[in-house]
């Protein structure tokens, strides 16, 4: 059985660890703040220009100065602060962000990612993408393991315009947990009912498969 | 302590020409000179370029410059709201060019701080880095980037008082305080100027020295773009 | 909230080893880290490099350290106020690299931001530039400076939290905000620590990502190296 | 008869325009401030942090957290601002100080300046000096014309290493204002009593007398 959107960011928290700074992308990656333990101090960042993001306000308590990156209303929690975009920059850079997620349109075995850009098509911008792959050490990409014509989004090289090169370690699809290294996927987890062959199959490019793989716990 | 200010948004735009380049604050609708961008629109000036992270909605922000088809080219790091934008742009009709967010706001810091060239890690491997030199250090490649060139500067601040200081609230501040400074003139807006002397200099996040216009604007309509909310418990 | 709060200086300190590169906040004897400087003393700690505008004067500041011979390099700016400091350049028992004020600041801000090199203007045509990268960028000559590379920074602020947000005062501000996050780990003193969520964050000056240790300083002299005054009318 | 020092720090205040920030270095510059006519806005900046400089504090009312560039006890005046150290040097290299006044040991016909070390003696270091001679449009040098032992300050070529090189556009002296320009120093104007034969004495550069000089105002 595939997992739903809510259930890989359901899996991605549990890579969340106590201490860390996040940076969550648009889509998926925005479910995870719902899902992390909430035993563990995490301090969640928003490229904008706040670090100690909170959940949406209540009903009328909206404030147009204070969005995060997908130009959402949110909160700021006690200890939250404000900076400019420099700054905000200066922390993903200098690599003070402890983890990234994000999502992806293709991931390439050599953790190339392409999200930004359908040349003809759709073009809306990188916006921070482009310094979060290249800056993290720590990046986890979220996406469904095909996209909606069911091809492949795990590929031996990118079709797309890239978002950075060799960066990609870890994905979670709906179908799998995969680590990327030497030039190939390696199968981690399966997800719940779900098969290697299944997995095998949705998988353009190089995949491994060492030993038994077990099925994630959520 | 020398005195900035003028009188309204028409006096701040002064001196503004056809095809010049404009940098303006702002992320999202967020802490967006609304004032001088409606004044732009009313001067109906042409062929500018501007920088700005984002290209407004197709009725606020800067989607009312492009609607009047003034804008030549815009350098931006995300135009994703804009259908507009997105026509013009796959048509041809404007040119654009996408950065990445954080070039941006360094790009906009070092024209402020003359820093003419420095080099980041963002862009590297693609078509952003094309025609631009690279180098490796200790290991990593990066790319180097140039400070922007830039006209006006508009900015949007929360407080401000008469020698320019500025005041940021909440993430409205973003790439306001970068790009002060970073244009031959700066124009700042302002929801509220209170006299040199009321603002703690601690807490001052823009010095005046960046500022060479400010104005209390008027009539502040900040749109929300995304309004998400979790229900009274 | 991610609580970096230590009990005290020692703490603050731990993992501290001889040969480490050490950055100092603070210009003249106004916003150093005075309980970092003592315990540095305390745990004779040998060979650092230190990275600091200025080297304190004899008596106080990272005069200490110098008294003692802890310190096998010094990267600074201005020196000026330190006899003992001038005996140990002069006969060679330590290294000095002098640097541009605003170069050093640069640097730290690199190390801070990511950035591994930048141009300046600063020391072209000087010694300052022996050895580095010149280039042109429209029309003036700038030198390539890379981003510094430290162990510890050692800051300190006036109001911190526990979430390693620090608020600095007046002038004490200088280079401090620039060296956070600009080492390996950065530890702030601040002379009153609050819980998270009593300072204003907008009022923030450097957010708690780039403090890896907090802690309440105790008896600070905030020593005034030149008083200057006039009569009261 | 030359200037004091004093009388130098008052003829360089003519140069301090309305709504000029001014940066004044250690020594004769930092008396300038005492001159500047007060029908004129003026903001000085110091390197340390603080735009807004205001003069000395009452007695007891000193503040170790608030000191210029020479580690002096001062006051803010309204609207000023302070800042750390690296937007400080924005304001510098990025030219938003619009005139930079300071001392130095030597100055040479072409515009370059040596301040900051005599090799093997005194090598207390640059500060902010070349910083702020590499950034401004906009430099005045504030010295004696000759040193301690009678040796001209103003050279064909300076002997002591550069804090800059061709920068300095007008230097002010106890005996003369001269213009910096086409490698020669050329004579603006005499101190009063102070013949140019007493100048083009202590002038070991070449110095460019066109008509009659007149006599500086103080």
């Amino acid at each position: 059985m595939s997992l739903s959107k809510e259930q890989i960011a359901q899996r991605i928290a549990k890579e969340v660890k106590d201490g860390y700074y996040v940076n969550l992308g648009i889509g998926i990656p925005t479910l995870v703040a719902n899902f992390v333990r909430d035993d563990i101090d995490v301090e969640f960042q928003s490229e904008n220009g706040i670090l100690g993001m909170g959940p949406f306000p209540f009903e009328g308590e909206e404030d147009p100065d204070l969005i995060n990156a997908g130009k959402q209303t949110i909160t700021a929690l006690p200890g939250a602060s404000f900076f400019d975009s420099a700054l905000s920059f200066s922390m993903i850079r200098g690599q003070h962000v402890d983890l990234t997620i994000l999502g992806s349109m293709e991931v390439a075995q050599n953790g190339n990612i392409a999200n930004w850009k359908i040349p003809g098509k759709m073009v809306k911008g990188m916006g921070g993408a482009m310094d979060l792959v290249a800056s993290a050490e720590n990046i986890i990409v979220a996406m469904m393991h095909t996209n909606r014509a069911g091809a492949s989004k795990l590929l031996k090289e990118c079709t797309l315009p890239l978002t950075g090169v060799e960066c990609v370690r870890k994905i979670v699809t709906n179908l799998a947990v995969l680590e990327v290294k030497d030039n190939a996927f390696h199968l981690l987890e399966r997800a719940p009912g779900v098969s290697v062959e299944e997995i095998k199959e949705a998988t353009e490019g190089d995949l491994v498969v060492t030993g038994e793989i077990p099925e994630m716990k959520l | 302590m020398i005195n900035k200010t003028v009188s309204n948004v028409e006096e701040a735009c002064k001196g503004i020409k056809d095809s010049m380049t404009l940098m303006l604050g702002g992320f999202g609708l967020s802490g967006i000179p609304e004032n001088a961008i409606k004044e732009l629109v009313r001067l109906n000036v042409q062929d500018v370029t501007c920088i700005s992270n984002n290209a407004g909605v197709d009725d606020f922000g800067l989607g009312l410059l492009l609607r009047k088809h003034q804008i030549k080219k815009m350098i931006s790091s995300y135009v994703g709201e804009n259908k507009e934008f997105e026509r013009q742009m796959l048509s041809g009709e404007m040119e654009v060019e996408l950065i990445p967010q954080g070039t941006l706001a360094q790009r906009c810091q070092a024209a402020q701080s003359g820093i003419p060239a420095f080099f980041t890690p963002a862009g590297y491997g693609t078509e952003v880095a094309e025609g631009k030199e690279t180098r490796e250090f200790d290991g990593k490649m990066y790319v180097m980037e140039r400070a922007f060139k830039a006209d006006f500067a508009f900015v949007k601040a929360w407080k401000g008082d008469e020698a320019g200081n500025l005041i940021f609230k909440g993430t409205a501040r973003n790439f306001n305080p970068n790009m002060c400074g970073a244009a031959k003139i700066t124009v700042a807006e302002v929801e509220e100027l209170v006299p040199a002397g009321e603002l703690d200099p601690n807490e001052i996040h823009i010095p005046g020295i960046f500022v060479q216009r400010i104005f209390q604007g008027t009539a502040y309509e900040k749109r929300i773009e995304q309004r998400t909310v979790r229900p009274k418990k």
